[in-house]
């Protein structure tokens, strides 16, 4: 166990990735750039040779295509976009070919890619830098999509995509590259589809995924001081989601708060509230709640985004507003010593 | 050109034009019930293209894959049992006219989306590459494919990797009812657009069948020494309507003077006319082969119809490697 | 008024849009051919010009850009896709500038462009041809969406979308370009934002839209004659949602049965759960039900298709279900006299 | 070119290099919380296109667009008040050094995807044609934006409708941190590819701001001539980090000696040097330019620093027309 960042247990997964499996090949823009990626790629090239870690064309469409193909033809692809708002040329080869070549040639061959998407946020990413659309990938048949929160869950959960014989999503976040963790050496896989009991209690269910989690996590803490206590589950994987453990949960707390770093109307809160109503109706206490981002694009200037993306202060107000006890959140905010837009001192933009 | 190469040209566009046209005669019995993009007319650059390819070699397709697919050496019974949605289909029934696979002689797969398998045939190379083969791919486009976006970035990365892929160009004039005139500048040759994105061209007349294969087999064979990416196109015509069984030459999109010119030029009677006066086959030649061919069609059909569909929990089967 | 097809009545509106407003531009895949996109564009290039009706490449990104910056530069444009599945390459430009324009530049302009997408179904249209994405758009901020059931409405609703002053998508269901109704002449707009009560009852509330409305209509009226009544409303628009009429329904029924013609998980039925649950949890009196596309694409072979789709039977064996009542609905599967893959006699492919 | 043409181009440029150093320098003090992009260095095509359009002209450009904009004639004050996210910026804070935005002076539109505005310039122009105005449209697009396939598509179109488009190319050999080795094939000019595509195409040195206009106004005269559209590559080179106020030529992705070499050929110090040469300018011109563009920009700095920001209601207005 060593302690490292969220980004270096990602290059980790990939290089052990590499090394296990000739078949591995590790691409996108800037992949063998000096910057690396947030690090995530950083002289991997050096390692593995410039034919397996490449550098490509701005053809994001094209270049999804072209790793499936690749995977079609035996190798793991794995794909990285610096943001997941330059994914959204590559959704004809992600929905039509990836998702539903297994399904449409009658189960003869899946296409095993791994697409990392970097979901941005704060120091004025703005409109066209800042998309967190799980719900969308969520929402297709045939994806896996993936929302670690933990640098240990990073690594693990990214070498488990890497070898599932399913194309992955893969969504990181940028707030998320410089957390740490212990992270267990060699190849340590978590396997998809199972969700992570990250704190439990009695009162309310709270699901979360990647930033959410950690938000939601200082929140539940703070609560805990007030007699107030929680599950907190943290989704992992978001398709598929782990309805036992979320179900087990609420049939205890009998209350769900539901979060997501993506919009509220349609996004994945709505359907782990909907699943939930259906499924524990006779469990459920009070009405399930979601938090998510408000449905509007996040602006540039730090004026706009200071009272626009949920965090752990909101999360510990809701909480107690499902549970129905008075609670104090305030002083979550204050604690927070550098300014709203930057995940923490380390971050000095520009990007 | 060796007669025995010859014969086999002839054969295989004979093959296909039997095929086609038996689907378009059933069609109305209402058991092939889905979209069929049929190929008649155009048998010849397929039949060229599958015979300068190896099995080894890999194929990707569009909508109107029956003669690629057939051409590459595809299973034929599988192919009308996929048309017929039956679980004898090489996709098992999911798939259907447009979605056509035969892994085990590089037949990789067809699908429905204008250019959509582009980049999956450039990836297909990439991985021939990577692991140091000589094969090559040969993606199968229309002329509607120098519009799409995807082919450019495709093409791009081709040439920037020197990767061993054909793109063969299948120019029959018309997407659906549009004319080129609609779609891209007249003036503007599609090879030239090819030949700017940086690809080796070469065009001709893809109803010559000959031709076509000389065309396809230099470009293989410059691919395979490591030439880089190719691309021919070839001149062709559909002769019935875009999707279905039928002649559409009466609604208005193309003239019947047009249509006429071009079935005068019917490859098949072309090329036989040919080899009849080099005395490459005759009477009893074509009388043989035509009834092997509907022998063997017919058989195709029989087993396609008699086959059983595909069990109702199919439908929900195949979204993942493990199934939940 | 007149009795037409839905197809007739969307020509109609473009016919009447055309004429009223030379800003308006109508174009598309097919627009000018001989079938004219199923018979909705007709001739129109005839009388108003190939200036301003036209066929396009096959570039379905680039040509909605254009459309976005003939908006920009004073039109209104009416772009067509044969399928919803082929608009997939052209997300880019919808949800990173048509629908982000008129926030990320301050509310400076707006597009106001309508995206025509048909929803295929049946007939061997099989994984890529067949797909109801109406939960991406809806998912997005700054997008409208509208999903018409009658051919009034689609008359209504497309004038009303292709003068409104945001960009819309226009979803219309190949099964139900032949269902007739009377459709009145001349400048008829439908509100956007404004569901339609299409049948009022006491025992549940049926939420529907598009070709679900069609088949839930069935399924209502059928069970109507066995004294279990619904309010079926019929959404026209996914986004926005007219939250107060079903609001104001399922606190008088307390109960309610969300349709969704596209994928169940993290579609919009899950939104219409999750909503309702949060805002009418007091007077909900048993779980809200969904009932959606299987979490599968359509399969191409008919044999596979029979067991696929949700239909008035299926619709009926739930509401009683939700209404906690028995019922016979076995015969609403009998009367129908076509094959399952087609949407009625008329119909004989190829497409 | 007349004295008075070559004093307003030089003048541009300095005008842009001295706005952009400024926002370098005063990067550090963390007002300006969003990503920059610089165009220290290749300033000429931006100055040169400039003084070409007119007003009525329309633009639109991409992530490094604040050369374009003020260029094109937009609003100094309202873009470093966007930069620093304040309620006068030029989008009302919502869109940042990305989205910039001045429609009285055309300029349409820049955003932040790479491509993202190519079809939405292409569009504007298929508006200006329908209304019958000869007016043009400049897309401002950089090396890798021939990597897109949205490029090819539109202008495919616009080639087929004879649309009144430049596509102005701003050729810095790099996107990001990668050259153009690992995305294009050497031995394929850019402006081969536009041309295949149909474009009427030249090319030229862009860092020699009197070629830059030469080949511009030449393009832009076509254009209103009818020509048809037409594309010009501009050779020139960043100086700065691709996005922040730093130089980063330190990390290894470009070579000290190839950044000295542009360096050496700063588009600002040629120009003077020919302008003092041909008595255009002199000492004291330099001096009062210098002058009162520092304080033009002090001034536009100073505005944007003492705006108020938005209020925080601001961040949920603008999604649809009418508020719901
Ligand atoms: C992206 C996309 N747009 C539109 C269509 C509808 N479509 C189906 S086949 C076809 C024509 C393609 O023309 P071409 O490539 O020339 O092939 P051909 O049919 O002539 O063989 C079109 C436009 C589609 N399938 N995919
Ligand atoms: C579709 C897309 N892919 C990737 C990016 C990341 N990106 C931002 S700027 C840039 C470089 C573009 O290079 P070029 O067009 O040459 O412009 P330059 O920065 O050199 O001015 C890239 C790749 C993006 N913004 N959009
Ligand atoms: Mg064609
Ligand atoms: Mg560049």
């Amino acid at each position: 166990m060593t302690a490292t960042t969220f980004a270096a247990a990602i290059r980790d997964a990939l290089a052990v990735a590499l090394e296990l499996d000739p078949a591995v090949i590790v691409y996108g823009l800037g992949t063998t750039d000096p910057k690396g990626v947030f690090g995530t790629t950083l002289d991997l090239h050096r390692k593995f040779g410039e034919q397996r870690v490449f550098d490509m064309p701005t053809s994001e469409n094209a270049m999804t295509g072209i790793g499936i193909g690749a995977a079609l033809g035996g190798l793991r692809p794995v794909l990285t976009h610096q943001r997941l708002d330059f994914a959204l040329l590559s959704l004809d080869q992600i929905v039509n070919n990836a998702a539903k070549w297994r399904f449409m040639f009658g189960g003869k061959r899946g296409v095993p890619i791994t697409i990392r998407m970097i979901i941005g946020r704060g120091w004025g990413q703005g409109p066209t830098h800042s998309q967190s659309l799980q719900a969308w990938f969520a929402h297709i048949p045939g994806l896996k999509v993936v929302m670690p929160t933990s640098a240990e869950d990073a690594k693990g959960l990214l070498l488990a995509s890497i070898f599932d014989d399913d194309p992955v999503i893969f969504l990181e976040h940028r707030w998320l590259h410089n957390v740490t963790g212990d992270v267990p050496p060699g190849d340590y896989r978590t396997p998809l589809g199972k969700a992570r009991l990250v704190r439990s209690g009695a009162d309310v269910t709270v699901v979360g995924m990647s930033l959410m989690t950690a938000e939601a996590l200082h929140a539940v803490d703070h609560l805990a001081s007030q007699q107030i206590t929680c599950d907190l589950i943290d989704l992992r994987t978001v398709r598929p989601i782990d309805w036992p453990m979320i179900e087990a949960s609420v049939r205890r707390t009998g209350r769900l708060l539901a979060l997501d770093t993506g919009y509220e109307t349609g996004g994945l809160s709505a359907e782990v509230v909907a699943h939930v109503t259906t499924a524990c109706w006779k469990h459920l206490r009070a009405p399930p709640r979601r938090l998510a981002m408000p449905d509007v694009p996040e602006a540039t200037s730090p004026a706009l985004t200071e009272h626009y993306h949920v965090r752990a202060e909101h999360i510990a107000q809701v909480i107690a507003e499902v549970a129905g006890r008075p609670a104090e959140w305030a002083s979550l905010a204050k604690a927070r010593t550098h300014p709203h837009d930057v995940p923490g001192d380390w971050f000095k933009g520009p990007f | 050109m060796s007669p025995d190469l010859s014969r086999r040209l002839l054969r295989e566009m004979m093959r296909i034009r039997i095929v086609e046209e038996t689907i378009a005669d059933r069609y109305a019995e209402w058991k092939m019930r889905c979209p069929v993009h049929l190929s008649i007319g155009q048998e010849a650059p397929s039949a060229a293209a599958g015979l300068v390819l190896r099995h080894s070699d890999l194929t990707v397709s569009g909508h109107r894959a029956h003669a690629h697919y057939l051409a590459k050496g595809g299973d034929l019974p599988a192919m009308i049992a996929e048309i017929y949605g039956k679980a004898t289909g090489c996709s098992g029934g999911k798939g259907g006219s447009m979605h056509l696979v035969d892994e085990r002689v590089g037949f990789m797969g067809s699908t429905a989306i204008v250019g959509g398998t582009v980049p999956v045939g450039v990836g297909l190379a990439l991985s021939l590459q990577l692991r140091g083969k000589d094969d090559v791919v040969c993606i199968f486009i229309g002329d509607a494919v120098l519009e799409t976006g995807v082919f450019y970035e495709a093409a791009n990365f081709a040439v920037l990797r020197r990767l061993p892929v054909l793109f063969l160009c299948e120019n029959n004039l018309y997407s659906v009812y549009s004319p080129l005139s609609v779609r891209q500048p007249l003036d503007r040759p599609l090879e030239r657009v090819a030949k700017g994105i940086g690809l080796m061209t070469v065009s001709g007349d893809g109803n010559d069948v000959r031709a076509c294969h000389a065309l396809i087999d230099g470009a293989v064979s410059r691919l395979r020494g490591g030439a880089g990416p190719q691309f021919v196109e070839l001149s062709t015509y559909r002769w019935r309507e875009h999707c279905g069984p039928l002649y559409d030459n009466d609604i208005g999109y193309r003239t019947v003077e047009e249509f006429e010119a071009w079935r005068q030029r019917d490859p098949i009677d072309l090329f036989r006319g040919v080899l009849r006066q080099e005395g490459t086959v005759d009477d009893a030649w074509m009388a043989a082969a035509t009834t092997a061919l509907r022998e063997e069609v017919t058989a195709a059909f029989a087993f396609a119809d008699s086959s059983p569909v595909p069990p109702a929990g199919e439908a929900f089967a195949h979204i993942y490697s493990v199934e939940p």
